[in-house]
């Protein structure tokens, strides 16, 4: 078995798997980043992630068009993320109650609708987003695969980090949106219109969220089923504290327990003689490991899910 | 030519007014002093004026304009900074991050470099030295005040509110500063300032209005009145000043440290402390804010581990004991950052005023609160100390709605008491109206006056040689030396506090 | 408007949107709504069995909802009252059923103390994470959640499965270790009074005695707990401890009064409604026991309605998220702003 | 012994209560109640349950009710519920039902109770036990057949004595084609987690399986679409999964839910019913595989010939595949 394990060609795939199973979670986590550094905690990101599957499921059925599917999977997520938005913000209530809520009440709705959407229908498949090889990079030896035969999303989540990694070092609205964060009434006294600033951060984490559910139905796997997300929502939350709120920190974690899940699985095909819960647990052990091995300043914004009213002592 | 007309202002919190049909007018080129006790209203009135409240009646003009600030945005963008008492700046950012903060830029990018350069600029200009790429946690009190008024001085701001700016800073510093505002007089920059002190408001405004209980009382000219007219309008009586100070009785030694050092990393924050504080005695510690003035007292109080010495208290070792036991054993703590670690500021008054006591009798019994004693607790405190409580709800009242100088009250309330046998206080006076100083201080006299012993850290000098029996001053975590009553003076331990060693002078 | 007109205005209009909501998913999956309707109030009142039902629902739901409250007073955002919840389950299945010689009552007694203390133990993992090395519990309860699941699923398909069958659950427990029914033939068990007699233990503890007190200073203010000589790490670890041993609780109340031996998904997701219940509580224990009763009746009613018309059963869910969001969202139902000195 | 006994005096009371139950059934109809564990739309075990319900609805005119997705916790009451109720049958879908089953029937004698694939049986408690392995068994000679590789992968939702046995019968029948072939197995530990069915199903053809079969399931969906990437076969489970991937899915083994369910009512409409553990097989025409439709032109005849001639010697007896229930590791 060992032998089936310590080869190239497994290492290869298994590199593969852990990049694919971590873009959801990367983009997920970058959202959910987004909106924590600008002091919204949002647990909802599982609701928001489901909303964007179910909405691109049914616009790309509807319209025939992927792209168009993509679209109503952002605005999907989007919509969801303004429920929390206009909660936690316009209201100052309790971001965990809203949150854990808005999971609920998603995951109601998409189990709701898509049953109204498949009445009558027998299977609907539809084409997924096909990957694109990048010529020359693809052919490095067990990362090419990994990273460069992969879709279109996968490659724009590259650009994402590094956009986002030089918005907030280098950009006057980045460090904006970090102060709000940290010191939303110090952002306010230097002018920063902090509510304003978390509904924008509120949208990304709504559009980045929408597309991480959207990448499950119109790339891996071209159908909606009810409680897809499975939790993934969470996990993007741990990612978050694991990269310790930076971008590229998050996709390396989001990396760590994609690699952990991919590799429980692929253990049990080899058929390792553990049982199959054991091996389940992995990820999340690993994950509680790695989160020992960052201990330090936790890096967290001060003002993180407290809410800002003006004036407030 | 009044730049800014605050017209029949006024603003009231749950039915209670803060503000009363108060008005307030400031002149370009002018230096105004708003004055009032605790809870008079003063930074509700300034927190209207720059977009944090909004009035419930009353109007602005500002440059002969009527405007309405619903936000600070819009009124930094019409000109008008404040630096708050407790300062608005982002800790984990640099000081070129935070005051370029919210700005507009001309490209995408951060031009850190241009603007690097105009900081520095107006630093010099006006004498406030600051570094820029230091993060905000790391610098003192005085360095976040310069960085508070530069970021105010980068938005092109015709009037710079200051509530209680000097209340931070040592006498040093408060004249540099008072240099600045003299140049920024001169600029005809428009400058509004809270302070308690009447030296400070003697010393720098060119006009005083006052507040009591939300009204606007008097408005007068600097030139033409003295303290004891600001005082009678301020609290309606005047103060005497004067301390009873009894003969001191030789009773002995009540806290005594030996060679205490607390170490970080290679740097010593306390180097070789010896110290004895004697029974009947108010210890004074002088020295800028920052020398291990803090550390000293919560290494005394046990909040602080030392790195090595020995803390004997009452002849007997205190090493080992906990906050806990230290208190019980009649050490008490008034620390200098209230609303971190003195108060919890969402609770009651009631509850904050058991914060040390909570488990004795008679306030509970085998873990199981007895609610009798403690409310004639709270009541006691608030007819003693006088707390301004909000509106109907007294003893009940959150903290956080109290004015500051009210909070620091129920801390003093808390802490000296008559099992106190030390009293640490940091900074007791900080933010108090003189009413309540001359309180506090009386109080502390009192301490030392049954023959109980007060260590007072502050930066304010005159209050160390009004109170102290003898007076240590601090350097670098070092104590430099220690001056008797009769041989003290400003110069001396201005020197000291400057880092010169006693044999040197 | 005075405060109470306009609440009872705010409860009105979010009682009608529910419904308006609720008939329309209603008539969307072809089903009556009258009926609908009729079926939810006949679930809760129409007959004993249905109403004693609420209790039995609400029973889990008060234990991890209290255990919520705890661990929150504390600042300590316990969500992994699931995890914890599970850990009772397992431990007090292995009690009764792994001491066949001790009498019943004796094993009961046994398997709710080890279950509080594998319900508490669970949540201090978390605690001394987030106590000794400043890791965020939220994250550290969420794993700690999915590796109980984890657990129970291989308990019951290892050392714990019953060597009778070859499905996935434990031995039944014998009739002597059981909880008693209060009102056979309805499932209303002891567990219920065990229940409310925690609430109102963790009521007295919350506000009369010095633990409660410390308790919420640390939850307030950790640096002003330590300057006053409170330590913030015992109660942050006392009170994660309470509260993994309530949700903890909730797991054996479950297994011994219910289920009746040990299986998957018994929690029905009850460790996140009591986040919920808690918090619409205010975490307090009282607010707590009827949030909890209040969502009880709200499922069993819904299941209802499920069951005699067959709509989804997604609608449960929407229904019961939508209450929850109407009433945080209540706000924008009053003129005044929000309260501008929170 | 005493199952024996217990059957006998079951049958005597049964007689007396169906007797009223099929007077029931002349007059007005039997109202009929489902439970299942998952969504009834689930493309696979819950939604053939349902399509069961509905048929008696259509055919016999039943009054019938459901309840989906429910947990283990709820059970019991759901049961309560429908037998306070009135209804006269009460069907649980699935092992998990059987203790429930027992314990509310106990309470409610005048309903009968029917569990699928649990071993509950009382007086007015029976359960229909559905062959699965057979299926599970044709669906592994088949890939072992059409394997190049000679690796095949079955994927599995969450460990259940009745998946399980699936997984078995196709292992078996894989081995008994090829006794040295290599069968990769995985649970995802999810109904609902599909895209790590998918994950699981690649992991396998990334190591080299060419035959991909699965029994989880809605989320089995995903394990297909990676077949259907790789451009290998593969087997649909519970219900025709043809529709899924025309050009992956060779066959699918159906369990014929609605006959279950239609015979249950018979035996309790005709008075024949007996709480006992009834087995179900292809014998019953409960297990059955779908047709191959237009991959039968990729399957080499001798082996669908093979496979016809399997599956009549299962439905007469001649050949019993063997039934385990235990997890292999
Ligand atoms: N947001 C608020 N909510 C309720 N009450 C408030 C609020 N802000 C201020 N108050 C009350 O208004 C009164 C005036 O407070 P303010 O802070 O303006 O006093 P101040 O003159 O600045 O006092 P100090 O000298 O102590 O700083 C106080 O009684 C205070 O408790
Ligand atoms: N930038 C700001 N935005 C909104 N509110 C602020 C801002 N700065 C201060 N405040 C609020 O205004 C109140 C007054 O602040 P300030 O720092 O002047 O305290 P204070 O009442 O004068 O108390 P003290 O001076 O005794 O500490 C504070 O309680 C704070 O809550
Ligand atoms: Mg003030
Ligand atoms: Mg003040």
């Amino acid at each position: 078995m060992l032998e089936q394990i310590l080869t190239m060609g497994f290492f290869t795939a298994f590199f593969s798997a852990m990049v694919r199973m971590a873009v959801p979670l990367i983009y997920a986590g970058l959202g959910e980043m987004f909106a924590e550094k600008a002091g919204i905690l949002n647990i909802g990101m599982e609701g928001v992630m489901l909303s964007g599957a179910f909405c691109s499921f049914a616009g790309a059925m509807f319209s025939g068009s992927l792209m168009i599917g993509l679209l109503c999977g952002i605005l999907g997520g989007i919509a969801v993320g303004m429920i929390h938005a206009v909660l936690s913000i316009k209201l100052a209530q309790n971001q965990s109650v809203s949150g854990i809520a808005i999971n609920m009440f998603v995951l109601g709705v998409t189990s709701f609708f898509s049953r109204i959407l498949k009445e009558g229908k027998s299977y609907q498949q539809l084409t997924t987003f096909s990957t694109i090889k990048i010529p020359g990079l693809r052919s490095i030896p067990l990362i090419g695969d990994a990273l460069f035969n992969q879709d279109i999303f996968t490659y724009f989540l590259y650009v994402l980090i590094i956009v986002m990694t030089v918005f907030y070092a280098k950009t006057a609205k980045g460090l904006a949106f970090q102060a709000v964060g940290e010191h939303p009434r110090a952002a306010d006294a230097a002018g920063i219109p902090v509510h304003k600033y978390q509904y924008i951060a509120m949208l990304v984490n709504g559009i980045l969220g929408g597309i991480g559910g959207a990448y499950l139905v119109l790339v891996q796997l071209g159908v909606f089923t009810e409680n897809m997300i499975s939790g993934r929502g969470y996990i993007a939350l741990a990612a978050v504290i694991l990269g310790r709120y930076t971008p590229v920190g998050t996709f390396g974690a989001a990396l760590i327990f994609g690699g952990a899940n991919a590799l429980q699985i692929r253990l049990q095909a080899v058929g390792v003689p553990l049982p199959a819960q054991a091996l389940a647990m992995l990820p999340y052990i690993i994950t509680l490991i790695a989160l020992l091995g960052s201990i330090g300043r936790s890096n967290e914004p001060e003002s993180l899910s407290k809410p800002y009213i003006r004036g407030s002592r | 030519m009044a730049i800014l007309e605050m017209k029949h202002i006024s603003k009231a919190f749950s039915g209670v007014y803060a503000n009363e049909d108060v008005d307030l007018s400031v002149e370009k080129g002018e230096i105004h002093a708003l004055l009032g006790e605790n809870g008079a209203g003063k930074t509700t009135l300034m927190n209207i004026l720059f977009g944090i409240y909004t009035a419930d009646t009353g109007e602005i003009y500002w440059k002969d304009k009527k405007v309405v600030f619903d936000s600070p945005r819009e009124a930094i963008n019409q000109g008008i900074g404040m630096v708050h008492q407790h300062f608005s700046l982002v800790q984990k950012m640099t000081v070129l991050e935070n005051i370029i903060l919210g700005l507009k830029q001309d490209g995408l990018f951060l031009s850190k470099m241009d603007a690097r350069k105009s900081i520095v600029e107006l630093a010099e200009k006006y004498g406030l030295r600051v570094r820029p790429d230091a993060r905000i946690r790391d610098l003192s009190v005085g360095e976040q005040q310069r960085v508070e008024i530069l970021k105010a001085l980068y938005r092109n701001v015709d009037l710079l509110i200051l509530d209680e700016p000097t209340g931070v800073l040592t006498p040093k510093e408060t004249q540099d500063f008072f240099e600045v505002l003299r140049k920024l007089k001169k600029e005809g920059y428009a400058v509004i300032i809270i302070t308690h002190r009447m030296s400070e408001i003697m010393a720098i405004s060119d006009r005083v209005t006052i507040l009591r209980d939300g009204k606007k009382v008097k408005e007068l000219v600097t030139s033409e009145t003295d303290p004891k007219e600001l005082s009678m309008y301020m609290i309606g009586r005047e103060l005497h000043g004067e301390f009873e100070i009894q003969e001191q009785s030789d009773t002995g030694v009540a806290l005594e440290l030996k060679n205490v050092n607390i170490m970080k990393g290679e740097k010593a924050i306390l180097d070789n402390i010896h110290l004895t504080v004697n029974k009947g005695e108010i210890l004074g510690i002088a020295g800028v804010d920052g020398n291990g003035q803090t550390e000293l007292a919560e290494v005394i109080a046990g909040i602080r581990k030392s790195t090595s010495g020995e803390i004997c208290f009452m002849n007997e070792s205190i090493q080992k004991a906990t906050v806990k036991q230290r208190f019980e054993k009649g050490i008490s703590y008034i620390s200098d950052d209230r609303h971190a670690d003195g108060l919890v500021i969402d609770m009651t008054l009631k509850e904050n005023m058991l914060l040390k006591d909570y488990d004795k009798e008679p306030f509970s019994k085998k873990g199981i609160f007895n609610k009798k004693p403690i409310e004639e607790q709270a009541k006691n405190a608030i007819e003693k100390f006088q707390i301004k409580t909000t509106g109907t709800t007294g003893m009940e009242s959150v903290v956080k709605l109290l004015s500051g100088g009210n909070q620091q009250k129920i801390i003093i309330a808390r802490e000296v008491t008559e099992e106190a046998r030390l009293v640490i206080a940091n900074q007791p006076t900080r933010g108090l109206d003189i009413g309540a100083t001359e309180f506090v201080r009386q109080t502390l006299m009192d301490v030392r006056n049954s023959d109980r012993s007060v260590l007072l850290i502050s930066a304010d000098l005159e209050e160390i040689l009004a109170l102290s029996d003898r007076i240590a001053v601090m350097f670098g975590g070092k104590i430099v030396g220690v001056l008797n009553r009769s041989e003290a003076n400003v110069q001396k331990i201005g020197l000291l506090m400057g880092g010169m060693t006693k044999e040197a002078m | 408007m005075t405060g109470k007109k306009q609440k009872i205005v705010q409860a009105v209009v979010i009682a009608l949107i529910t419904i308006i909501a609720g008939t329309g998913l209603i008539v969307m999956s072809n089903a009556n709504p009258m009926d609908a309707y009729t079926n939810f109030f006949r679930g809760i009142f129409g007959n004993l069995n249905g109403f004693c039902e609420v209790f039995v629902k609400a029973t889990p739901l008060i234990f991890t909802g209290l255990g919520c409250a705890v661990a929150f007073r504390t600042g300590f955002f316990n969500i992994g009252a699931e995890g914890q919840f599970y850990m009772g389950a397992l431990t007090s299945a292995m009690v009764a059923l792994g001491l066949p010689g001790v009498p019943g009552i004796l094993r009961i007694i046994l398997a709710l103390v080890i279950g509080f203390l594998a319900g508490g133990v669970w949540a201090l993992i978390a605690a001394i994470f987030k106590a000794k090395f400043g890791i965020s519990e939220i994250i550290v309860t969420i794993m700690l959640n999915y590796i109980a699941i984890n657990l129970i699923g291989l308990a019951v398909r290892t050392f714990l499965m019953d060597p009778a069958g070859s499905v996935p659950q434990s031995a039944k427990i014998d009739e002597s270790a059981l909880l008693a029914q209060i009102l056979p033939p309805t499932r209303l068990h002891v567990g219920f009074i065990i229940a409310l007699v925690a609430a109102a233990g963790v009521w007295y503890l919350l506000e009369k005695t010095t633990l409660g007190y410390e308790i919420k200073v640390v939850g307030f203010n950790k640096r002003a707990a330590a300057c006053n000589g409170i330590s913030v790490m015992k109660n942050i670890v006392i009170s994660a401890f309470l509260s993994g041993g309530l949700a903890g609780l909730a797991g054996v109340v479950e297994v011994l009064a219910i289920q009746k031996k040990l299986l998957e998904g018994i929690s029905s997701n009850c460790g996140y409604t009591a986040v919920l219940i808690a918090l619409m509580a205010g975490n307090h224990p009282v607010g707590v026991v009827v949030a909890s009763i209040a969502m009880a009746a709200m499922q069993v009613g819904a299941n209802t309605m499920q069951r005699q018309l067959g709509v989804p059963s997604a609608i449960v869910d929407i229904l019961v998220g939508l209450v929850v969001l109407l009433i945080l969202a209540k706000g924008l139902m009053s003129r005044k702003k929000v309260k501008k000195a929170a | 012994g005493t199952k024996e006994t217990k059957a006998e005096t079951s049958a005597e009371t049964t007689a007396e209560t169906s007797g009223e139950t099929t007077a029931a059934a002349d007059g007005e109809s039997l109202k009929v109640a489902l439970c299942v564990t998952g969504a009834v739309n689930d493309m696979g075990f819950c939604q053939s349950a349902y399509e069961g319900l509905v048929l008696l609805e259509e055919k016999y005119g039943a009054e019938i009710a459901y309840t989906e997705n429910l947990q283990a916790a709820d059970m019991a009451a759901a049961f309560t519920d429908y037998a306070a109720n009135g209804y006269d049958i009460v069907i649980g879908h699935g092992f998990q039902f059987g203790d429930p089953a027992l314990e509310v029937g106990a309470q409610y004698p005048d309903t009968t109770f029917i569990c699928t694939e649990a071993a509950a049986a009382s007086d007015n408690v029976a359960s229909y036990v559905m062959s699965c392995e057979q299926g599970g068994y044709i669906e592994g000679m088949l890939a072992a057949s059409m394997t190049k590789s000679n690796k095949i992968g079955f994927i599995g939702p969450i460990e259940g004595a009745s998946l399980i046995k699936i997984m078995n019968g196709f292992e078996d029948g894989a081995k008994s084609i090829n006794p040295d072939i290599e069968v990769q197995t995985a649970w995802t530990g999810s109904f609902t987690d599909t895209a790590l069915a998918k994950e699981a199903a690649q992991a396998m053809i990334d190591s080299g399986v060419d035959f991909i079969a699965h029994d989880a399931n809605e989320c089995g969906n995903g394990a297909i679409a990676a077949a259907q990437e790789a451009g290998i076969y593969a087997t649909g489970d519970s219900y025709d999964q043809h529709e899924l991937a025309p050009e992956t899915v060779l066959t699918s083994s159906m369990y014929n839910v609605p006959l279950v369910i239609e015979s249950a009512y018979l035996d309790v409409v005709n008075g024949t019913f007996k709480g006992e553990v009834k087995y179900l097989g292809m014998a019953e025409g409960v297990v059955e595989m779908a047709p191959y439709y237009d991959m039968e032109s990729a399957i080499p005849e001798d082996v669908r010939t093979m496979i016809d001639e399997k599956i009549e010697a299962i439905k007469s007896g001649e050949f019993v595949v063997p039934l385990d229930e235990n997890i292999r590791k």
